[in-house]
């Protein structure tokens, strides 16, 4: 949730329309959520869940990579996980129906290192946004800053940066 | 009644009302409006409207004094009056005084006006607790009075959480096995008292010094106040109308209807009975507790007797344990 | 409906529709918001006390025990002449319901924001107009957004056509679909609305120097007077929403109105539709129209005073109207907004095929292809007039 | 529509401001006299001032004789209003208002 509004501000900053919505169920914290996030150049008016994404996103190293975590993926789409796994291993396992790229980020380590608790959001969004090139990184760091004002701001955005640079792509 | 039966006791503190004199004699509530000839309600309204030093604005429960003071185009009210619903006139009353204080903060008004409601014991014992009890917690500037004559008079006598062990109503009659209502009076002072307000008080119409010297204080105070005020209805409660004032005055002497109040915590009692007249002075002369004096429900009578000895013991022990904390 | 050159300062911001209605409320210049929390609406009585917190709210919050009361406090404090504000959904406004009709029938200026939500049993915390649909005739002017930025807007315009025809408005949004999706906004300054919404007029208020009664009894002789009074300004009301409309347009560049056309001109079958899935179809459209379908989109900004002229002149070349109900009229021939379209077409002496479908129930999802296939389905020959439930969300 | 003669319709209409609001106090010209069986008559030879009649009234149908000063009063009774209760001669110390009964109107 709170990635999607951070990478939804970063676009608006770049010029885009954005539009982020997590699904609503009665999960407490802890359980796995959905969230969608959409961009373009028009402002976006189509108000569904996402089923063919162009890019699915795994924050939580605890989900079972499956391959309907990745079902409705667009050729040449883009799967960015949170895993030790390196990607060429990932893309075995998930065994995608299209050509696509798979990324894969240690975030939870990034997430410990740099603000010193397993909140791997910002981290992971470095790396999407550096594979996927959807958004500047710059931007992302200054809509963390934003969201979380002082220094868990700057670590935050230093999470980003970590991300992009450690991610790995096959 | 003599002049003795209304001699009062109490503090003197600027609040008092000493005499009559002293009121305001600008009438704030019109004639023609339709309350039965004799209403104990009525007496209440116009007391408490007298006794204030300013006009106040008046939020209005719906009930019996709504019904009857409200027929459009005929409004008996000379003082701001707005009635909006049952159960909800301490809610609504919690939008005036928010809304006055913005208004007053924007200079668009010079200060805040006294808003006192009137509820009866159903609006307020019953469906109209739960705004009641919002508002008494998030401290709204108010003076809140539920006039008590023990039922839902204005559907046609239905008992009431007010309406006292043995009594008839439509809904609580006396049979073979009822004795009338089969259940207490709701303890209301205890339940506003416990939200911690700072001022609460009961009176009766009978007593007119007391109850008029505590809507003085009770608007003195800024935060919610609450008034307790027992104002006997003649048709509901089944005696002829000349008799209102002394219904009330020997619910007082009986102790049936003890005159406290609980300031800042503080329970005193303002008008002590140290000789109560027996109980059934109060009972024979209404329709609704003459059945309590018949051989079968000797039983029941003894309850109502206890239970009353019981509040009594009640208030005194809260008087005595507080006095002076 | 954006872009062209701005007349005023607009800051762009990626924020939630509950986060657009806290803004419109603060800049609004309120004087009370009285309010409860109810999923999904709690974030915009959350923003309001963190701006009340920070000293940016200039009004008194009271955060009240229960709906009944916050609308019983925003009564009271209108008839101050306060400017109030609220925000509700689904089992609070059902709380509420019964001061809704108190509000209307005092003739008292307030906006309230609707965060569409489904009626229990079975309990649903998500979207659908379920609760809205159950207060249509309470007397409330009734406004639909379709997205943050038209909650944003309709909620400051709101204040301003409350305040000209003495009448309540509610402001709907759909819940979680919008209150909770974050979208870019472009929100004008404090300034810009501190001078378009002004302040209160304060005209005949319970703090007036004369005395007046308010809320008074009115027996067999005098009520339907009262009735037909309310009939009348709710209907008066269209010139000066429109009037609103247009000067607010002319401020922000952002011109809304009773009805939303599009491709309806030369279209076949039009969809008619409350609140934010009217982009979704909109988004059909065009693979609709490859198919051979001249598909058309008409959505309502106005349910009450019901654009009725606006909606048959948008879809006089249709033949057919697949109206789409997002809440159920049990045991009537219609659902709602079906009911309505039929009667306004039957006043015109108009009869077009008319399929009324129910959907997007408790939050069920409804896609692009959803509305091709409804599309397709109603452009084929059939009865003057069905109903069914449609059960969308999944992808051809 | 335009073929309904409208004016057939049954007329309508009664003014009200806005939400029916009513300037305080008209209540005044609803004369309710005829609820009374019997009359209070004050006697002001016995009429001390002390105002009791006047504070228990639950109309009020007692007219303070004088309304400027801070004093006594005596009393006169607005028998447009009067309910004819009688609360006013029972709380009379002085007994100074009698109930008279009114007379039968043919």
């Amino acid at each position: 949730m709170l990635a999607g509004r951070l990478l939804g501000e970063a676009l608006m900053n770049a010029g885009y329309y954005a539009q982020s919505y997590p699904e609503f169920g009665a999960e407490r914290s802890g359980a796995p959520v959905t969230a969608f996030l959409r961009a373009s150049e028009a402002p976006i008016e189509v108000r569904s869940p996402i089923n063919r994404p162009h890019f699915v996103v795994v924050i939580d190293p605890y989900i079972s990579m499956e391959r309907s975590v990745i079902d409705g993926l667009r050729e040449g789409g883009l799967v960015v996980a949170n895993t030790t796994l390196p990607p060429g291993k990932l893309k075995e396992t998930l065994r995608p129906a299209v050509e696509c790229k798979v990324a894969t980020v240690n975030a939870t380590k990034i997430a410990l290192d740099v603000l010193g608790r397993n909140n791997p959001n910002t981290a992971i969004l470095g790396a999407l946004a550096e594979v996927s090139k959807i958004a500047p990184i710059d931007f992302l760091m200054e809509a963390a800053k934003k969201a979380f004002p002082g220094r868990v701001g700057e670590l935050n955005a230093e999470a980003i940066k970590r991300g992009a640079a450690e991610v790995a792509v096959a | 009644m003599s002049s003795d039966a209304v001699r009062q006791q109490g503090e003197a503190s600027s609040a008092q009302v000493r005499s009559l004199f002293e009121v305001e004699r600008r009438e704030r509530l019109a004639p023609g409006h339709r309350a039965c000839a004799g209403c104990g309600p009525m007496i209440a309204v116009r007391q408490i409207l007298q006794a204030s030093q300013e006009d106040p604005v008046v939020v209005n429960a719906t009930g019996c004094v709504e019904v009857v003071t409200s027929v459009y185009p005929e409004t008996a009210w000379l003082v701001p009056w707005a009635h909006v619903a049952f159960e909800n006139s301490a809610a609504v009353t919690s939008g005036v005084e928010a809304a006055m204080k913005a208004l007053v903060r924007r200079g668009e008004l010079d200060k805040e006006r006294p808003v006192v409601v009137f509820a009866g014991d159903g609006g307020t014992f019953d469906i109209g607790i739960q705004a009641l009890s919002g508002a008494l917690e998030r401290g709204h500037r108010m003076l809140y009075v539920c006039y008590d004559n023990e039922a839902y008079m204005n559907t046609g006598i239905q008992r009431s959480g007010a309406t006292p062990y043995g009594a008839w109503t439509t809904t609580s009659p006396y049979g073979k096995i009822w004795p009338g209502k089969r259940e207490r009076k709701k303890d209301i002072m205890g339940i506003v008292a416990a939200h911690g307000i700072p001022y609460a008080a009961t009176a009766s119409i009978s007593h007119w010094k007391d109850l008029m010297t505590k809507v003085r204080k009770a608007l003195s105070y800024d935060g919610p106040t609450f008034l307790h005020v027992y104002a006997p209805c003649n048709r509901g409660w089944r005696f002829d109308p000349s008799l209102t004032v002394e219904v009330a005055k020997r619910a007082v002497e009986t102790r049936f209807f003890p005159l406290y109040e609980v300031e800042g915590g503080r329970y005193r009692i303002t008008l002590p009975v140290t000789k109560p007249r027996p109980l059934e002075d109060f009972l024979s002369i209404q329709g609704r507790f003459r059945h309590l004096l018949l051989p079968q429900y000797r039983e029941a009578l003894e309850t109502l007797k206890r239970m009353v000895d019981e509040q009594w013991e009640r208030i005194n022990r809260m008087a005595a344990a507080t006095a002076g904390s | 409906m954006m872009e062209v050159q701005q007349r005023v300062e607009m800051k762009k911001v990626f924020i939630t529709g509950d986060d657009a209605v806290a803004h419109a409320a603060r800049q609004s210049r309120v004087d009370l918001v009285a309010a409860y929390p109810i999923t999904p609406q709690t974030v915009i009585v959350e923003r309001i006390a963190d701006f009340a917190a920070n000293g940016e709210f200039e009004g008194e919050f009271v955060a009240v025990e229960s709906e009944h009361s916050a609308m019983s406090a925003c009564i009271g404090g209108a008839l101050t002449g306060a400017r109030v504000f609220t925000a509700t959904a689904s089992q609070g406004l059902a709380f509420m319901h019964e001061m809704l009709y108190a509000a209307s029938g005092l003739r008292l200026p307030m906006v309230m924001a609707v965060a569409n939500r489904a009626l229990n049993s079975p309990l649903n915390i998500h979207n659908d107009h379920s609760d809205i649909m159950g207060s249509r005739d309470s007397g409330w002017i009734l406004l639909f957004a379709e997205n943050a930025e038209e909650a944003y807007d309709r909620v400051i315009q709101g204040f301003r056509i409350s305040e000209a025809v003495n009448l309540p408005v509610a402001v709907n949004l759909d819940g979680f679909t919008l209150t909770h999706s974050a979208e870019v906004v472009n929100m004008l300054s404090d300034e810009a609305v501190g001078a378009f919404v002004g302040r209160p007029p304060r005209r005949n208020t319970l703090l007036d120097k004369e005395p007046k009664s308010f809320g008074m009894m009115a027996l067999p002789d005098t009520y339907q007077f009262f009735k037909e009074d309310q009939q009348r300004a709710i209907e008066g009301s269209r010139q000066a929403i429109l009037a609103v409309e247009r000067e607010y347009g002319e401020l922000s560049n952002r011109k809304y109105g009773p009805i939303k056309a599009f491709r309806a001109e030369d279209a076949d079958v039009v969809m008619i539709m409350l609140g934010s899935y009217a982009g979704t179809a909109r988004a059909a459209v065009e693979a609709t129209r490859s198919e051979g379908i001249r598909a058309g989109v008409v959505s309502l900004g106005w349910y009450r005073p019901f654009p009725a002229d606006e909606l048959l002149r948008a879809v006089e070349g249709a033949s057919t109207l697949l109206v789409m109900d997002r809440s159920v009229s049990y045991g009537a021939i219609a659902h709602p907004l079906a009911s309505d379209v039929m009667a306004a077409l039957y006043r015109a002496g108009i009869r077009k095929r008319v399929v009324n479908v129910a959907y997007g129930l408790g939050g069920r999802w409804f896609t692009e292809d959803d509305a091709r296939r409804l599309f397709r389905y109603a452009s084929k020959p059939g009865p003057d007039f069905e109903s069914f439930f449609y059960y969308g969300g999944e992808s051809e | 529509m335009s073929d309904v003669d409208v004016k057939s319709r049954p007329k309508v209409a009664m003014q009200l401001n806005p939400g029916g609001w009513h300037e305080g106090g008209s209540s005044v010209e609803y004369l309710t006299h005829d609820w009374r069986l019997e009359r209070p008559v004050v006697n002001l030879d016995k009429c001390v001032g002390c105002m009791y009649c006047w504070i228990y009234c639950p109309e009020p149908a007692i007219v303070l004789l004088d309304r400027e000063s801070k004093g006594p009063s005596k009393v006169k009774v607005d028998y447009d209003h009067c309910k004819g209760c009688g609360i006013c001669a029972q709380v009379c110390p002085t007994k100074a208002i009698d109930m008279v009964p009114e007379e039968v109107k043919v």
